[in-house]
């Protein structure tokens, strides 16, 4: 927790406490899912984000109310942070009418209007345009938000990532663009699907400017995400922030991980976000350990209630299935 | 009387919703300096500015997003993909977003974008340059494509298109931009509806867009062999005036479809599925439908020619279903 | 006896071909050392090593011209796309160069790739993830799309796919993968003909791929009530092995189409459309359709399972043709 | 003509003539074309290479009769420089049978399997995937060629370009990219579509490595292309080679050419690369004034006995429409 710029991050106690509980409900939401998942109460594809977690809670740390945020088929973590409550993203994964999107987009498409949480997008590197039309959006009505654009490694590759980049830049539209570089694309490595791994020489390609970061970083995270977002604020058009982290979990639940090494995963998991910061602020005096003790208590009672909320929750009835294809009623 | 070309129409309408609400923009690939690839938006950058006039990147799926985004950000953008050939590249976008979005957020965003496009063949463009695809694009839940075949439609379709809270497809067939008109009538369209530009009483002659001009000729000649052919234009491919094709089809008892599209799926076989399921027992004769033969299109002007539908086998195919 | 699943058969076929010729190889997301999406080519890299079996970054529109390229080149490229949803990504590709290279060249280049891809819902992925897009596909001249609906089709198939010496899409509905089944049968497939998957007098079901399943056993609770189902699996949705279609229709005089795209310009019109055109006065009954609903796919399971053909809809659809 | 490394390029009084002549053959050639246009006997789009024509003819002096070419819809000149007969081009483009594509693709699609010309392709970047297809073909085949692909500078713009400069350099694939740097894409100008304008930029961002050169001058450029070309066969993978030329007229035949200043045109017509290229060659002693002459008189007989192979071509009969869709008769 060394990083200069970290002065601009407020590290006092209820500032790391935050960040701390923050990066615990989305890690102890998820394992819940997991646990849904195997008892079938989630169905579909259920991405994890276990391990990325200090990217979700590092950026939100920049963002106000006023600005958007685009994000991924894995964004349990983004959206819990974002405020989308776990009680409406639970039941969303169990397909209810409570549910952030009232059961039809699932675990791969949370919304949510109140939050401008424009998703949850499913086709990698197809929310970036969206992020940058939100931007544009806010730019030519003079608001004054950013729009945060989650991504992963992945998506550097496809051509889509390329000519969004471009025009955001050419448009010098607001958008942070956040790669989280977990080092693979389901088991594509990024040494197998990049001939150049720096993922800012292509940000370069359009003269964006960049930064790289340690994602397993929460405070590293929040201080270089809220230079970024400084700098967008300021008009100087877009950034891309690359954050180096790494997925604990398989990619989906289907995924019997034949393409990494147990121990590569073992070492990583020694850079837990989670363990790091709170063993961090524990020493720095910031925490105690009966903090800790009772965040988990907290958000073991909110992961608890989400899933009472969802298993309450109403099946939506069949015969409003062809609802929300287009206006009930047009203008 | 106020006489304008089709592309004239198109352009004013794009100015009145412009000027009517500086939510508008239009983006797209020359729609600025070079003033539009077919000369539409022609004099819009002079007027409108470089912020509400947009020259693109050739990134057909990256700009389509951004409309997308934009409308998602309240803005009402139109995006024009220069022709439908291109639009392939923009296809995730318009089905996986466009399409989508509204559904997989439980009605909480909708996208207000209207993308419009020049389609269809008759150039010698080849290929690559001369797809007519308003029909395939017909079979994509959450979206409205229309087919504006009328300098009147043209003038007026956009408005309507604008104000739809989901997005709208617009294809406008290229050959129609010289066409002129006098468009004094109603200044509005009805973009639920299809609408008969001719009536009749012996056969249905159903169709849209660029085809309408050789459905009329072909009526008119087959009135000279006493038939009388009803045509009607869709205007509206999607969704489909099912009503109008079945009202029509019960009066007359026989159809012609005719489309620019290959034959196999077509929206001219959408068509004959809805007749079959819907009039079936008011029909005295097979249906049957002209569209483009099945093959790319091929450059040299003869065989272009013998690959498109005309107007001769639109009247030998109308009296091949009247016997006569 | 040959019991095997139809992913496992998919590999078989695709290791054979790998194994007969060397011009053959396999290329797509997650093809190699993921073992494939849908395990089909697991163990396929240990075997044939990167060179034959080649793992491709997210760039589909690339990699898919890459292979078309390659396969002009002299190779016998295997595009895997994993899935029909990010096909739209190579669509461009897919029908301005695929489908049309051999005609634009006239006739001096040809382009013998195939390019598989999973299809369907049924898997609670929503509206993304969801799409049955091979009829729509099948609209498109220079293309033969295929569709394996059985294990042995699926084990079969390949091969003459790969001596096609045109483009080939094989669409494998992710259902099936697990399906199992003796393959002892004529180690061949004829990629030109539709197939009677079961004989009867009273009603033609004809369907294909994901659907056939559901068909049959539509089949089996119409012969309770003493109604006598044909089933056709189509396997090959362009081009349309119309005479099949037509000679069934001649002998039942009745007729259901289903598939899992949505019903708006579906495959399914265009079978009707055929059998009007064809049969029109075979026909004893309007012909009928069981098509998903015109929504993006939700992911609640009652609501996608509500969208989708299921056997019940179908049931029902062949009593209301028959009328009772 | 100082550059360093013509040493390479022999610029002996055959090689002069050579590279004179086929840049005449271009300019003359679509001057014709011009004509028969505006008098209706070609139809459909025409763009011209008028102004560009020492980028095809420099390429081409680097390729042998192994390697490959793909090009866009503005290909005449690298058809004609390649090796395809002004009679079966110009038969193309009047759509008759003799043509080399059997006047099914007309100008803006040009083939020849005897040139291993794979095209005229007119979707911006279209081409680009299957120039590296090819490229893999080869090298899987271990055939020594090298596919050089010919592309605008708006094309950096489109995805593909990405997807393909990426996946080349991955495996390595003996592709020539070269970028005819025309500084407008129809009435774009690069400004306005590229927020970094120096297109080798993008190339960094694969590893590709890349050279600009001046595209008016045809012995640079094929110096340029030597080196490339060396570079690829040695198995160094894909580059790119940027020339930086200027399109004398109008994008196509309908194009009222709003977006550019007389001026601009007037100055980059000093820089005529036939004018420069002759002047230079005459006062080096390597041409005479009669060479040129009568280089002029056979390129005009060549033109005219085009023309006239063209006009006394035969139209495919109409009921072979549906030929060339699929195999006549499947293996
Ligand atoms: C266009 C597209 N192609 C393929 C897929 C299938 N797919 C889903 S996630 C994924 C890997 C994406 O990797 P990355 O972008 O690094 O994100 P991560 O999963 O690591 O968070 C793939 C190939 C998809 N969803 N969209
Ligand atoms: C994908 C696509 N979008 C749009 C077009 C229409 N179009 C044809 S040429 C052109 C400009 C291309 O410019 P550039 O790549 O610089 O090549 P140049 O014409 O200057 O040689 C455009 C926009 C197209 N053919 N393909
Ligand atoms: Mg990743
Ligand atoms: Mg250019």
């Amino acid at each position: 927790m060394t990083d200069a710029a970290a002065v601009r991050v407020k590290l006092d106690h209820a500032h790391c406490r935050e960040l701390l509980r923050q990066m615990i409900r989305v890690r102890r939401f998820e394992e819940r899912c997991a646990e849904l998942y195997t008892k079938e109460k989630i169905r579909g594809f259920l991405h994890l984000y276990i391990g990325q977690e200090a990217v979700a809670v590092g950026v939100m740390q920049a963002l106000t109310p006023d600005d958007a945020v685009v994000a991924t088929y894995r964004e349990h973590g983004h959206a819990l942070v974002r405020g989308i409550s776990a009680r409406r993203i639970m039941a969303e994964m169990y397909g209810k009418q409570e549910g952030c999107s009232g059961g039809r987009g699932g675990s791969m498409h949370l919304f949510d209007a109140a939050n401008r949480f424009y998703g949850g997008n499913a086709i990698v590197a197809g929310g970036m345009p969206i992020a940058a039309g939100l931007a544009l959006a806010d730019a030519m009505q003079s608001r004054a938000g950013v729009t945060a654009c989650f991504f992963g490694e992945g998506a550097a590759a496809e051509g889509e990532f390329h000519e969004t980049m471009n025009l955001a830049a050419l448009w010098r539209l607001p958008v942070l663009f956040v790669c989280e570089n977990n080092l693979y694309a389901m088991g594509t490595a990024l040494t197998l699907s990049e001939s150049e791994t720096d993922l800012r020489t292509k940000a370069a390609g359009y003269r964006v400017p960049s930064e790289v970061v340690d994602g397993m970083n929460v405070v590293d995270v929040e201080a270089a995400a809220r230079r970024a977002v400084a700098a967008i604020r300021d008009g100087k058009g877009p950034f891309f922030l690359e954050c180096r982290t790494y997925r604990f979990r398989a990619h989906s639940m289907f995924d019997p991980q034949l393409y990494r090494k147990k121990k590569e995963i073992e070492d990583w998991m020694k850079r837990d976000p989670i363990v790091r910061f709170r063993d961090w602020a524990v020493a720095a005096g910031e925490l105690h350990d009966d903090d800790i003790a009772k965040i988990e208590a907290e958000v073991a009672a909110e992961v608890a209630d989400a899933t009472d909320f969802a298993e309450k929750g109403t099946w939506e009835p069949v015969d409003t299935l062809t609802r929300h294809v287009g206006a009930e009623a047009r203008a | 009387m106020t006489v304008m070309t089709y592309r004239e129409a198109m352009r004013e309408a794009i100015r009145e919703a412009m000027l009517a609400d500086t939510r508008v923009f239009l983006m797209g690939e020359d729609v600025g300096h070079y003033g539009g690839s077919y000369a539409v938006s022609k004099g819009l950058l002079e007027e409108f500015g470089p912020g509400r006039v947009r020259d693109t990147p050739l990134s057909e799926s990256a700009f389509t997003g951004i409309g997308i985004g934009a409308a998602m950000g309240g803005m009402r953008p139109i995006v024009e993909l220069m022709t439908c050939n291109f639009s392939l590249l923009a296809l995730d976008q318009i089905m996986n977003n466009a399409a989508t979005i509204r559904h997989m957020s439980g009605g909480q965003f909708n996208v207000p974008v209207v993308i419009r496009m020049a389609t269809g063949g008759g150039r010698q463009l080849a290929a690559q340059h001369s797809h007519s695809l308003e029909g395939w694009f017909a079979h994509i839940p959450g979206l409205r494509v229309l087919t504006p075949a009328t300098v009147e439609d043209a003038r007026w379709m956009l408005k309507p298109a604008l104000d739809d809270p989901d997005p709208v497809l617009i294809f406008e067939n290229a050959l129609l931009y010289n066409d002129s008109a006098d468009i004094a009538g109603e200044p509005t369209c009805d973009i639920d509806r299809a609408v008969v530009r001719r009536e009749g009483g012996d056969v249905s002659l159903i169709t849209y867009g660029g085809s309408l001009g050789k459905v009329l000729a072909a009526a008119e000649q087959l009135a000279a062999v006493s038939i009388s052919a009803e045509v009607i234009d869709l205007r509206v491919l999607r969704p489909l005036d099912e009503a109008a094709i079945l009202t029509s089809v019960a009066k007359t008892r026989r159809a012609v479809i005719v489309d620019e599209g290959w034959r196999s799926g077509s929206i001219s076989a959408e068509i004959m599925a809805r007749i079959v399921e819907g009039g079936f027992w008011t029909l005295d004769a097979p249906l049957a439908r002209v569209c483009s033969a099945e093959v790319p299109i091929p450059y040299a002007a003869h065989l272009e020619a013998a690959a498109l539908p005309s107007v001769e086998r639109i009247v030998s195919a109308a009296r091949a279903v009247l016997g006569r």
